[in-house]
């Protein structure tokens, strides 16, 4: 129970830092790069890939893999989409806009 | 020992990398190095995590190797087919995904603790913390997917209803993205916002019982669309972004639901970090965050245009822009639709073959999404030089001969001085004030805002009816025989 | 054990975000505020004096205070000094800067 | 169950104090509200340690309660009492002592292990991270020590030998702050560093063996000794600075080693923000950091003048400002020590009276420390606007009818431009291309840096010599009867 609250406090901690952090790092974006950094924000905030693969693993080892593994692995289908999807497609902004990839 | 915490190391590394991703983002230089940072902690992230279920025994591996893969099959394909106007379509329905999938996470987390009761903490405060962020994370992610994708279907306009019969040019029936807002739809949001801290609060009650969760995403669905759909298309972005910061949000949630800190780092840094670009773009766009939730704008009711104009041909423009010193080009939605930049780029060419100095007056938000018309002409090797921002056009308007305005509209429509109607206050390129305006475009028909435009209709006013492309290289042909 | 490294990642956790952080906190410094910023940020690292409060009571506690206690001590007067006059002083130097206060 | 944890939101809420005081101080309008929010996050963080002290009990009460007074009214009793011009020289004196202070509060962390052996902790990681800890507190908390005492001194410029006879003005004997640094000291250095991390590494062999962590101490010490003692005192700022980063590293390894976040948060965002100050007022000076640290610079050579150049008098200079239209005033260290910004004021507003347009030409390191002049500037009311920075002045200049420099000496030196001395490359205000030059100080002898100055004995210059509140005083009666 105290372990839970030390860690729960650590967390909460951590989330107040990085949510300062996260107000820090952006101070003046171009225009032009709007969507980029919209776009690869978007891709980090797939980290809940992380949390679909614990999932995944724990409901599918504890025996029979009921509706709680289906909803696990369709998570990790969409995380992946974001994921990848995400990183692709905003390189491909990013190349545009550099200009050294054209079509 | 060792092992269990080389695991964290990993993480930390990861987020680190994140970190530096998002700050290179930001930056022009270095934003292609930023993304791939991203990527990179991304991968670690993906790795670590498998590397840890290794080490504690996995089961179904077949099963999340094949998620893996279909997931990124399915994301390439996505991001390498899309065409570039409709990158922020693609990009809310990413986002969508993601928060879908936080929410999913903690669905299924709380559906295996139910399964085997043990696993319902005991602790009070294990309880409410832990139920807290799964109710939380259920719904930002349910509000972040449904809102999500009423905002791709407003981006892109609307859509072609499947097995409908074909038209002569092979579509099938359109019809547009509902706009649609009364103002008591204000209370339904905080009644359902009010519902949805109820059934959390109730959820911490009765842990064992499922359908209070499945209540809560219900009614976040809801509410995801009821918060989209009064807000118009033009505002999209801006919504997008404000929705991609809630992604993050969700995410650092599942992170507190499973005890994971690089979820909770990555997670709320892009919601934090989300939150001051909505407020960024909001900015360019001239509007307040409120107004753009809470009042809806644009694209809503269409003026309907009763005024005529009679159109120039191509000679007559080239002709005229024959023997000028400045010229100002200035590309709106039009172009992107219509692929004009190149045309438009020979144009420029010809032009300073003949000594005239060219410049191009970019409006924050011309096109369809932020950077759209910066992508378009850098993608037809405009040099970066040239891309003037609308501060700094508009002080140079009042000299220059000739302003060719190629499918913008609303970013030009004097009417927004006024203050009023549905573009009223934005920031405007000053096209009316240099000696001959061209506008190339297919009709008289009214922009994005669906307001009508008096430029349009001023004596030193040129139309040139027709499609952006098309009528680009008309004139190009014409000016080389002159 | 286990608890211990456990809290030492997340104290490194802490660590790395605070340094990001900072890093990312100032940007631009007109050369008027390099001073109070810098006496400013020097009152703050007096945060040690947490650490020498707690090492006096514990010291002081543990029977016969002998030369560690007298060490905890002296820091608890460094710090005091530090933090005291430290925020004092920048207090003193921004309200000349600003005008506010004259001598 | 709940008391254990309330302290830690405690601490969290003092971390965010800090981490928003630092952002508001580096902002002109918010200094002052960042510099209280500091503070109170200060006294939250002593007042939760205090509570939860009670709760645990505590016994030395009075000793702690007496040590909290005793330090507080020191810190009191200094920060009131001191001059404008010294402040620089305290900030590196509190520095020292918080440095000193993570440094005691490791070794009195050791010790009472040692005393106590079952708290050695057993485990390996454990004893690794504590010993590395505590020797890496040890290490950067001494060294700011010594360094920041030497700092204080090379700022002061030298100090009064205590029990000398006095000379005929009261004053004891005086002697300069050495600065010495041949090449070879370098090595010194390097050979110093590694034998502290030799002895950390013994430490943690001999766990029980305090001698060890003695011999860390004291060769740290050494090392701050002979860090500072090659540096120029023009560049002490920039050490103080470094060593305020320091202090911040200092105070995080303290709270790995009592296990404490708010420390660890605290420390590590001031030692990270305390480096980018740093390099902020490398890049004021033109310096880098590596030639600060490592080649001496400045006040070590004076040269001796030769030539010599008739002065002006008071009424002689009145004449020439008499009916000019645009006047830059150039203030320099001379004007602090003299106390001269209420005389030059007052001068500013005889000429305006007149109808001149008056300037403050701000070097951006002027006087003997960063933003020296803006201070003593704003305490005689002289408004915000008329201070105008380096790059601006410089392209007034040309303009400019009549320059006048009051008590400033390297910050107009010409010989800057020529790249060479210790003088060279530093960004200088070009007073040489105004018109007229008038220079105010009490002879022709060297400023900080020990050069000579050309612009003294150039045609167009008028050198005032005297005290500068003496001349200014005199110029302005001078000025009023024209
Ligand atoms: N940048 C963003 O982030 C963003 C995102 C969403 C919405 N918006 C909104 O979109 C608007 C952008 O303004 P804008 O001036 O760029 O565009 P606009 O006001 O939407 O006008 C575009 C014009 O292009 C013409 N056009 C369409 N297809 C064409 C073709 N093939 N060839 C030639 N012309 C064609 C249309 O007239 P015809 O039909 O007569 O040809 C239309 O009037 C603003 O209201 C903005 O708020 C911006
Ligand atoms: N701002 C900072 O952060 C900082 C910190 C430390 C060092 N520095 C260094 O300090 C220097 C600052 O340049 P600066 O031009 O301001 O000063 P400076 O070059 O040091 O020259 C000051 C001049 O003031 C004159 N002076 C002294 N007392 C006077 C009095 N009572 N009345 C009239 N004149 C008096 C002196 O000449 P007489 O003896 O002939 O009167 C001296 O030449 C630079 O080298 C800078 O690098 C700056």
């Amino acid at each position: 129970m105290s372990v839970f609250l030390t860690s729960l406090i650590a967390s909460i901690t951590v989330f107040v830092l990085a949510i300062f952090l996260g107000f820090e790092l952006i101070s003046k974006v171009p225009p032009t790069l709007h969507t980029p950094l919209m776009s690869g924000a978007n891709a980090i905030s797939g980290i809940t890939i992380v949390g679909a693969l614990f999932l995944s693993n724990v409901q599918f080892n504890s025996g029979n893999p009921g509706a709680a593994a289906w909803l696990a692995f369709a998570a990790l289908i969409m995380a992946t989409i974001n994921v990848v999807g995400g990183f692709m497609v905003t390189n491909r902004m990013l190349e545009m806009i550099a200009g050294k990839k054209r079509k | 020992m060792v092992d269990s915490t080389i695991w964290d190391i990993g993480y930390l590394l990861s987020a680190a990398l994140f970190i530096i991703g998002i700050k290179r983002l930001s930056s022009p230089k270095t934003a292609p190095q930023g993304n791939r940072l991203g990527a990179y902690g991304m991968f670690l992230a993906v790795l670590v995590t498998m590397a840890k279920m290794f080490s504690e025994g996995i089961l179904g591996l077949e099963l999340i190797i094949s998620g893996l893969i279909i997931g990124g099959l399915i994301g390439i394909f996505m991001a390498t087919r899309v065409e570039m106007t409709e990158m922020p379509e693609l990009v809310a329905l990413f986002n969508g995904f993601g928060g879908a999938a936080s929410a999913l996470v903690g669905l299924s987390e709380v559906m295996s603790k139910i399964n085997n009761s043990d696993l319902i903490p005991t602790d009070n405060v294990e309880l409410y913390a832990t139920w807290i962020a799964i109710g939380l994370s259920a719904l930002v992610g349910w509000v972040t997917l449904t809102g999500s994708l009423m905002a791709m279907g407003k981006l892109r306009g609307g859509f072609y209803i499947p097995f409908t019969k074909k038209d002569e040019r092979g579509r099938r029936k359109w019809i547009n993205f509902p706009t649609w807002g009364p103002p008591w739809l204000n209370y339904v949001k905080g009644l359902i916002l009010a519902g949805c801290i109820i059934l959390i609060s109730l959820t911490i009650q009765n842990p064992e019982d499922i359908q209070y969760i499945i209540g809560l995403s219900v009614i976040s669905c809801l509410l995801g669309i009821i918060l989209v759909i009064p807000i118009g298309g033009a505002d999209m972005p801006v919504v997008v972004s404000l929705l991609n910061s809630m992604s993050g949000i969700a995410a650092a949630f599942t992170g507190f639901v499973i005890g994971n800190n690089v979820l909770i780092i990555a997670g709320s840094m892009v919601g934090a970090a989300g939150l001051i670009l909505t407020f960024i773009m909001c900015k360019a766009m001239n509007r307040t965050l409120t107004a753009v939730l809470f009042k809806s704008f644009g694209g809503s009711s269409k003026e309907t245009v009763s005024r005529t104009k009679v159109g120039s041909d191509p000679e007559e423009v080239a002709m005229v822009c024959d023997g000028i010193t400045k010229c100002v080009i200035i590309p709106g939605y039009g172009m992107a639709v219509s692929q004009a930049q190149h045309a438009v780029k020979e144009f420029a060419d010809l032009l300073e073959y003949q000594g005239v100095e060219v410049s191009y007056g970019i409006h924050p938000v011309a096109g369809r999404m932020p950077g759209h018309m910066n992508v378009l002409l850098a993608e037809a090797n405009v040099p970066y030089e040239q891309l003037i921002e609308m501060d700094d056009i508009n002080s140079e308007l009042p000299d220059t001969d000739v302003a060719i305005i190629i499918g913008a509209n609303d970013t030009v429509n004097p009417v927004a001085r006024s203050g009023e109607g549905p573009l009223g206050g934005m920031p405007i390129i000053d096209a009316d004030k240099a000696r001959v305006v061209v506008i190339i475009k297919r009709s008289l028909s009214v922009g994005y805002a669906g307001v009508d435009n008096d430029l349009f209709y001023e004596d030193k006013t040129m139309m040139l009816f027709g499609d952006g492309k098309k009528m680009m290289n008309e004139l190009n042909s014409a000016f080389k025989e002159l």
